[in-house]
């Protein structure tokens, strides 16, 4: 049934009793044509994406617990396309294109909300980093300003402009940036995908990718041998461990990065604010709750939870820049694993097994890329050829020094 | 010949201003100085050189070098340990500089010895409270039972990379940081200590 | 509207009758006692209406009286003091206290917004899910504003918070967290082993449930045992107790997050006290004593005010003497009913009917209440609260019982949250009709009712053991054990987890508005995994986090899916138990204090300066000197740069890192780590040196000096200085132990100031004791020696120059670092001495093509800076191999060169973009960005480097500097970074 | 968490600051394929989910770098030693 207020109105007429599941349970079949592991963003949009975009059909999505379970139902949700690195800007701002329609196309509203993505800056070096990245930007096409400390207390009155150990000095800000809601990205993709026959296979754990000769052929899981034709591994902190049982070693780590919400109040912040002293960034929810974050917690783990430390630093990040919240309180903090790539970006690519395609890499910035990532890597696997806008994004680059390293760290995840 | 000889200062100049502060009522819970006019070496040993410099050490300040984050003290002067192979040589007396530098050349094969007197301030805390004012911060268990006189530690408070070791049981601890950092451990002990009352002195 | 008549008791309670405090709600004054919470004193007050709901904005009361309350959520206090969303149950009462109820406008009795109830069917779970997305601009326009500007619930303080906070560490044997009957005993037998314990409660008082009920132990009222425990307690030293402090989080190893209020329960705190103060507590050893959550009843209209949880009736008449109802019925699955019935009956409040869901007990009566049997409320009437229930029994009848409150319960759910932080998930047990806790952490056991064992005689029994238990695994004796006696208790209950369907809403999740209903959709639409249920209806994630819904939505959710609760399973609880308020988590830590300041050896004499500071890392330096004629940075800064120059100019750069390095192996080991040769460099002689990552990016620079055979003075960039060290023992504990080298941090045992100008060596002169030759011939450019200055200062000297100019910095014990600066200046007024500030130190290095931060940014290699040649040939170092890399040769990666505007007035600026002329901007264009800018005062022009691609061989080509963030576009010619004396005349000089 | 360094006992792991996997072992640059070697050592890491040897640096405190043996999936740590075998043998 297609989503509308009409719809809403009807059932609210008939006591609700039409609404159909938004994706069915189905039984696994013994063969697909494609399956993509893992039931976060990326791996639910490539399967929309392939069958919405390349007509193919005979498709499962493997998810070892519920789908957007991942770090797709518990990020920040902050969606921007201000990046520095020429590897980066088309496929983060294809990626911000494809969230511009993406309500209206899977029929699902997952609240974009373009209420800018604004970072501050608080020397003149960190200025011209950012001018630097705001022209980069510009060089492609992706609007950006410059404010300077009037033009951000314009925006945002509250920041501590008076007394910081960093004062404030302006901003980077990117209007068309914002927030979604992560876990509607995730069930709108999974209806859109469902609805178009791609079998969503729940509580099904992939044990293992099996190789013979060179080629997968399919996926032993808890559920017993699925076989594919080809795979799409888009398990994102897990990558390592499942590309693993292919014999492939990755330049990925996993680390726990921690969010944060408070209480429900009132309307308070208006954008997306990022603090230049440190790690920290801000929002507010369409429900209330002010969503932040800030540093990884800064060692390897598996365990989606985050320890006091990482909680301490991150307040202590926000009473730096906006002390008015002292008295707001913490409602809850969770942790999820990032896949940490050597240089901190993405990975689309081939591997040298056939038939096994890679989709890794994210850190914490890979809930903005979901359509993107989704219809880049639906192209890789569909015709075998890299999309234009993912050409950077391959995984020899760390062989071949064509490294995309946004922060200038090198070869160490938890300083990314 | 010059006309201008250099007046030396301490590190915390102006910081630790006397009086009482915080809370008035009441008896006062801590006192705190600024240590003054020490001399600091830092003792690094080369490889499998401890026991000859052992000797050297023994014979220069009469002290042995202390085993794991422990202080040994004697006449003015005390060693600290704060590393593997690492210590901190605290001289409290005038003649103390001399004496560490005359050790510096006899244990140049044995050690690496390098002049830290300036690098760092020194605040002495002691009074009934200062155990409580000190773990605002200090994230080592400070309870008798497990940190007593002459322990030290090398550790993380307030932001800080400090040097604590206590000295009596009173109980009393000194702490140290680098010297550009003076004013906020200064700040952040005066404001520990605030809800005790407290004497700079 | 009429005054509310006063329900307070005239006996009995734990109040304080001698002392009365006045407060206000929604501005009107009332008055309750000392050891009143706002919601009692609201009670006896005879207020029912305390707030309004999220969605539907229906009047809401008090449901419970604990931190489990999802209803009566209050804005208390005001202005820069406001806190949204405080639970009146846990809110102690103050002389003074002002709170405010909230999410209703106009007013709390009639609120606009409740218009949404009208439209529940629309907003059912998810609806936002499936609506509001054409036209799409509408989004942005009218949806979404009309979304957030519903959202929340109480607003924000108004402006900085006067209050200030703390961060604490404790550190004991053994955690009792809870101060019940079964933490209480736990303490005990701890305390007694001579273990160190703390015990944490949540509330002021301490005795748990036991405050609540009319209880006996060994013959006498419960209070007096909690009285001689606690005294106890109190006399041993190696106990403390922690009252009004919750234990919100566990985390990894034994660390407990604690908030204690130190305050809270006064107006303001007293001077030099902070509002709350939070503890990390690091225990070998913990005991979750934390007690139990009743849980309510599903029927119509379930959020009626006046429907309480029957654990909470007998709270407010038993502990604070405040009747929520003069005429109440019990609704109860359990014996808890009988006990809310007896205790309201001994306090002359009247019982309209007990109403037991159980089977089996027909036709009796209770004190001439009569007990309903096998029966059950289907739902409630009234207008701002309840009238009557509906009540039908096994035969299917139906009667009206008119009253004014409800009492209800459904059985317990024991605190099982913390047991869950560290990743446990909590078991169903049948027996116990609830979710008792699974896996533990490391170190924790559970006693009493968080373990699901309810009664008293088990919580006391428990308590003792696991005390005991905890204690003698850490190697403490065992007590003896001394278990008091109880008064009888009955248990029996069956759960009903929802009532015979009637009209009106079953809420479960009273704050977020959530019915029985939505989690039907949200099984049929598919959300089963009790994970999606939760997401899809938002049950349990209001500020109370379900505490008193997420079992009874479980259930139904079980019921609907055909699973059993094991199956479904439970949602995570994360940290905080109870929400925190964000300052008491950043403590000290806020304002200027965020972060520990490091000052410069002059900065005392800088700022008599009236110098300009800014932040370099930690670091406060000078940035530039305003004087009188040149007030602003731009002519302050020109004239710095002019006068050292011409003159001499002094700037303090102490704040280079600097490394002492000894022993044998010194020469070797630098060898491995600098991209260039170290071995061969003389005694008393500079070198430069740069540094690469092992994945061959330039890491830092610095120039190091040889003091001795086996001893070198490293000098490192200020941000680099600790990242270097930490590389440096990294290559030599991890890498390469076999060297024989030593590092120490000299940092600040030197003060260092650069003195630079033509008549830098002449006021050296003066200061530098005669003995020491510091002629070009004796002390020439990259010289180093030990000098003594002023009548045998010790000081080092060194022959180096970041300006450009013939240049010394010399550096002394840091004592004498004020009176140095103070010494140059003097020495230097006859030659026309200026102090320099960052501002003029990177104009020159610009002048002069040095590379620094924003060129040094860990993305460039030594080829990009033009720098290959220091890259040694002949041997191996860290990164020689990686910077080898195919792409880190590509003949067009941008390589560092020189700009000027063509007009040199026109200003150029930092992080503009290199295009051809006539190219349009694409990332194909775009040939590279400009890092550093300046104007030249030395050129009279600004100038400016840059990373451009094929930049040597472009040289003297043109270009735009774009600039789009900034709204510029110049044309600038390439040029070699050296703008300035290329030869290095001057600084041989 | 709660680090015991072999020096300075059982500290808060916020003194301590994590590099990653322990005992890689640096390449000879004139080895054959020193380029492949390097690039092995430099980028790939086994992260394995359960027991791993990690270096840590004590960074706010003793300055000793430490193989800390911890499980990534429940930070339980089995032990921890000094990465440097010199600091290793003896007493400090
Ligand atoms: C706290 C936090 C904040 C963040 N903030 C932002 C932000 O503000 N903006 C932003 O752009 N990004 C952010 N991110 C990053 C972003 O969430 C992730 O990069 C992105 O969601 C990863 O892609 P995904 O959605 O496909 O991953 P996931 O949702 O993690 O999906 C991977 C799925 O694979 C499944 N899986 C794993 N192994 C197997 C197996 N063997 N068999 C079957 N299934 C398996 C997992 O269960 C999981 O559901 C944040 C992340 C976190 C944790
Ligand atoms: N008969 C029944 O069915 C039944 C059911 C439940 C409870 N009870 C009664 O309840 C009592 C159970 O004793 P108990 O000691 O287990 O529990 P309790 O409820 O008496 O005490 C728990 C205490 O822990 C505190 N607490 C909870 N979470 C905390 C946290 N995170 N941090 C700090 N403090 C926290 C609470 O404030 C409370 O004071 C007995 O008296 C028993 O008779 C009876
Ligand atoms: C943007 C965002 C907003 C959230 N808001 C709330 C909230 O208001 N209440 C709540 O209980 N949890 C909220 N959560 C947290 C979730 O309840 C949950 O903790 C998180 O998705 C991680 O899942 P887990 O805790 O089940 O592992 C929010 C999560 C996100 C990502
Ligand atoms: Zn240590």
């Amino acid at each position: 049934m297609k989503y509308s207020i009409f719809s809403l109105i009807h059932q609210a007429f008939r006591q609700q009793q039409d609404w159909k599941p938004a994706w069915r349970e189905p039984e696994p079949k013994r063969e697909y044509d494609i399956i993509i592991i893992g039931g976060g963003g990326h791996g639910l949009a490539t399967a929309y994406y392939l069958a919405k975009e390349h007509g193919l059909r005979n498709i499962a999505v493997v998810e070892k617990g519920y789908i957007g379970g991942g770090s797709v139902g518990r990020n920040t949700t902050i969606v921007r396309s201000n990046y520095q690195e020429p590897g980066n800007i088309p496929f983060y701002e294809w990626s911000l294109k494809l969230w511009e329609g993406l309500e209206q196309d899977f029929n699902y509203n997952a609240m974009m909300s373009q209420r800018g993505v604004l970072n501050l800056y608080h020397s003149d070096s960190q200025r011209d980093e950012y001018a630097r990245r705001g022209n980069a930007m510009m060089m492609h096409g992706v609007k950006a300003d410059l404010l300077d400390r009037d033009g951000v207390r314009a925006l945002v009155p509250f920041l501590d402009f008076e007394n910081g150990r960093f004062p404030i000095q302006g901003g980077l800000l990117q209007k068309r940036g914002g927030t979604a809601r992560h876990d509607a990205v995730a069930w709108g993709f999974a209806r859109g995908a469902d609805s178009r026959g791609v079998d969503i296979l729940q509580n099904t754990e992939v044990k293992q990718i099996r190789v013979e000769n060179g080629r997968t052929i399919g996926v032993e899981t808890n559920r017993g041998f699925i076989a594919a034709k080809k795979i799409g591994l888009a398990a994102a902190g897990n990558t390592t461990r499942v590309a693993e049982t292919a014999g492939l070693r990755l330049p990925i780590e996993s680390y726990v990065l921690q969010a944060f919400v408070t209480e429900a109040i009132k309307p308070l912040i208006p954008c997306v604010v990022t603090f230049g002293g440190g790690h920290f960034y801000i929002s507010q929810s369409d429900k209330g709750g002010l969503v932040f974050g800030a540093s990884l917690d800064g060692y390897t783990s598996y365990a989606a939870r985050g320890n006091l430390p990482g909680v301490e630093d991150t307040i202590e990040e926000a009473m730096a820049i906006m002390p008015g919240i002292s008295r707001v309180r913490l409602l809850r903090h969770w942790g999820g694993i990032m896949d940490m790539s050597m240089d901190g970006s993405p990975i689309i690519d081939k591997t040298h097994i056939d038939g096994l395609y890679l989709n890794c890499g994210w850190c914490y910035g890979g809930f903005k890329a979901t359509p993107g990532s989704g219809w880049c890597f639906a192209h890789l696997i569909a015709t075998n050829e890299t999309h234009p806008n993912a050409k950077a994004l391959r995984l020899d680059r760390f062989a071949t020094g064509h490294v995309i390293d946004e922060s200038g760290t090198g070869a160490q995840p938890n300083l990314h | 010949m010059h006309d201008s000889i250099l007046t030396p200062q301490t590190a915390l100049m102006g910081l630790i201003n006397a009086g009482r502060y915080g809370r008035q009522e009441g008896d006062v819970g801590i006192r705190i100085s600024e240590v003054k006019n020490f001399s600091l070496a830092n003792i690094t040993a080369f490889k499998n050189c401890r026991e000859p410099l052992e000797k050297v050490i023994d014979e220069y300040l009469g002290l042995d070098l202390p085993i794991g984050p422990q202080r040994i003290e004697k006449n003015g002067y005390a060693l600290i340990g704060h590393g593997p192979d690492q210590w901190l040589a605290i001289g409290y007396e005038e003649n103390s500089a001399s004496i560490f530098d005359k050790l510096e050349k006899a244990s140049r094969d044995y050690a690496a010895i390098v002049d830290q007197s300036d690098a760092r301030a020194i605040i002495r805390l002691s009074g009934p409270d200062a155990r409580k004012a000190l773990a605002k911060g200090v994230s080592i268990d400070l309870d008798p039972s497990v940190f007593h006189t002459n322990c030290t530690a090398t550790t993380f408070a307030a932001g800080l990379w400090i040097n604590l070791w206590q000295i009596n049981d009173s109980p009393a601890y000194e702490i140290s940081v680098f010297r550009g950092f003076g004013a906020s451990l200064a700040s952040w002990i005066k404001s520990s200590a605030e809800e005790f009352g407290y004497i700079n002195q | 509207m009429s005054q509310p008549k006063s329900n307070r008791l005239s006996t009995g309670g734990i109040i304080d009758r001698n002392h009365p405090l006045s407060f206000t709600f929604d501005g009107r004054k009332m008055q309750g006692f000392k050891g009143d919470t706002l919601a009692s004193a609201l009670i006896a007050n005879g207020i029912r209406i305390v707030g309004r709901s999220f969605k539907y904005h229906r009047p809401r009361g008090i449901l419970g009286s604990g931190s489990e309350e999802p209803n009566a959520l209050v804005e208390l206090r005001s202005g820069a003091r406001r806190e949204p969303n405080t639970r009146a149950t846990v809110a102690e009462l103050y002389e003074g206290l002002e709170a405010r109820s909230q999410n209703r406008w106009p007013s709390l009795a009639f609120d606009v917004m409740e218009i949404n109830s009208l439209f529940s069917p629309l907003f059912g779970a998810g609806f936002y899910y499936k609506t509001f997305m054409w036209p799409k601009s509408f989004w942005e326009s009218v949806y979404e504003p009309a979304i957030r500007r519903a959202a929340g619930l109480g607003r924000a303080p108004e402006g900085l918070d006067p209050d200030h906070y703390e961060k604490a560490f404790a550190h004991c044997d053994i955690l009792i967290i809870g101060g019940g009957p079964a933490g209480l005993s736990a303490a005990l037998a701890a305390g007694r082993s001579g273990a160190r314990v703390i015990l944490c409660d949540e509330g002021p008082v301490l005795g748990g449930r036991l405050l609540s009920e009319r209880r006996f132990i060994n013959d006498f009222p419960a209070a007096e045992w909690v009285r001689s425990v606690e005294a106890e307690l109190s006399s041993m030293a190696n106990v403390t107790l922690m009252r009004r402090s919750t234990v919100f989080g566990v985390y990894d190893h034994g660390v407990y997050g604690v908030i204690e209020s130190v305050n809270d329960h006064l107006a303001e705190p007293p001077p030099y006290q902070p509002r709350q103060r939070s503890w990390r507590v690091i225990a070998k050893r913990a005991v979750l004593a934390a007690g139990s959550i009743e849980r309510p009843m599903l029927f119509g209209n379930n959020d009626r005010p006046g429907v309480m949880l029957g654990s909470a009736v007998r709270t407010y008449v038993n502990r604070f003497a405040a009747s929520p109802g003069h005429r109440t019925v019990v609704f109860t699955s359990s014996d808890d009913g009988l006990s809310t019935a007896r205790d309201l009956e001994a306090a002359g409040l009247s019982v309209e009917a007990v109403i037991d869901s159980r089977p089996g007990h027909n036709s009796q009566t209770m004190n001439g209440a009569p007990i309903f049997s096998g029966s059950q409320i289907i739902r409630t009437f009234g207008l701002r609260g309840v009238q009557a229930v509906e009540v039908i029994d096994s035969y299917g009848n139906i009667r009206l019982i008119d009253c004014d409150s409800v009492a209800m319960s459904n059985g317990w759910n024991p605190a099982v949250h913390l047991t869950c932080h560290l990743g446990g998930r909590p078991l169903w047990s049948d027996k116990k009709n609830a979710f008792v806790p699974g896996t533990l952490p490391v170190g924790l056991s559970v006693a009493g009712a968080a373990q699901g064992n309810f009664t008293l005689s088990e919580a006391l029994d428990d308590g003792f053991r696991l005390g005991t238990h905890a204690a003698v695994e850490i190697g403490f004796k065992m007590s003896e054990p001394s278990l008091p006696g109880t008064d009888q208790e009955g248990t029996s209950h069956e759960p009903l987890w929802r009532c015979i369907k009637g009209k009106g809403k079953r809420f479960v999740d009273f704050q977020h508005d959530v019915t029985d209903t939505d989690i039907e959709l949200a099984n049929q639409e598919g959300f089963r995994s009790v994970e999606h249920m939760k997401r899809y209806t938002t049950l349990g994630m209001a500020t109370d986090q379900g505490k008193t819904s997420n079992i009874a939505g479980l259930a139904i959710l079980a019921e609907v899916s055909g699973r059993s609760m094991d199956e479904v399973g439970t949602t995570i609880f994360r940290p905080p138990f109870t929400p925190v308020a964000l300052g008491s988590l950043a403590g000290h830590h806020r304002g200027r204090e965020f972060r520990p300041t490091r000052y410069t050896p002059s900065h005392k004499w800088a700022s008599e300066q009236g110098a300009v500071f800014m932040e370099t890392g930690l670091w406060m330096r000078a940035q530039y000197f305003p004087t009188k004629e040149t007030p602003d940075w731009f002519s302050a800064m020109c004239q710095e740069v002019t006068t050292t120059r011409e003159r001499v100019g002094v700037c303090d750069v102490s704040t280079l890192g600097k490394i002492d390095i000894r022993g044998k192996d010194s020469a070797a080991f630098l060898d491995r780590i600098y991209t260039g040769t170290f071995s061969t460099v003389p005694i008393g002689r500079v070198r430069y040196g740069l540094m690469m990552r092992e994945d061959g990016f330039v890491f830092d620079d610095g120039t190091t000096a040889r003091l001795g055979e086996h001893h070198y003075l490293m000098t490192t960039t200020t941000a680099g200085a600790g990242k270097v060290m930490a590389h440096l023992e990294f290559c030599h504990q991890v890498l390469w132990p076999e060297l024989d080298v030593a590092f120490v941090s000299v940092t600040e045992q030197w003060a260092q100031f650069s003195i630079a100008g033509p008549y830098s060596r002449d006021l050296l002169r003066k200061l530098v004791d005669p003995n020491f030759d510091i002629s070009n011939d004796a002390f020439p450019y990259m010289a180093a020696a030990t000098v003594s200055i002023c009548g045998g200062i010790t000081a080092r000297l060194f022959r180096i120059s970041f300006s450009g100019e013939m240049a010394f910095e010399i550096g002394v014990p840091n004592r004498y670092g004020d009176a140095m600066i103070r010494a140059i200046m003097a020495a230097g007024e006859a030659f026309g001495i200026a102090p320099y500030g960052l501002e003029a130190l990177s104009a020159m290095r610009i002048e002069k093509g040095h590379v620094a931060g924003l060129e040094l940014n860990g993305q460039t290699t030594p080829r990009d800076l033009g720098l290959e040649k220091m890259v040694a040939s002949k041997k191996d170092c860290i990164g020689k191999e990686m910077s080898r890399r195919p792409a880190m040769l590509e003949p067009d990666r941008p390589i560092f060169v020189g700009f000027r505007p063509l007009a040199p007035a026109t200003k150029l600026t930092g992080g503009a973009h290199f295009l051809d002329i006539g190219s349009e901007p694409s990332l194909a264009a775009d040939l590279g960005h400009m890092t550093s800018v300046t104007f030249s005062p030395t050129l009279n022009s600004w100038i400016g480097l840059g990373f451009i691609k094929s930049g040597r061989e472009r040289i003297g080509q043109r270009v735009r500097a774009v600039d789009f963030v900034r709204n510029s576009d110049t044309l600038v010619e390439i040029c070699d970074p050296i703008f300035f004396d290329r030869e290095g005349e001057r600084l041989r000089a | 968490m709660r680090i015991k360094c072999p020096y300075c006992g059982e500290r808060d792991s916020q003194e301590l600051s994590f590099l990653g996997q322990a005992d890689l072992v640096r390449p000879d640059p004139d080895g054959t394929d020193a380029q492949q070697a390097f690039h092995d050592y430099v980028h790939i890491r086994p992260n394995p989910a359960g027991v791993n040897r990690e270096l840590w640096l004590h960074a706010h405190g003793c300055r000793s770098w430490i193989i800390v043996e911890r499980n990534t999936l429940t930070h339980a740590i089995s032990s921890v030693e000094y990465a440097s075998p010199r600091f290793r043998e003896k007493a400090q």
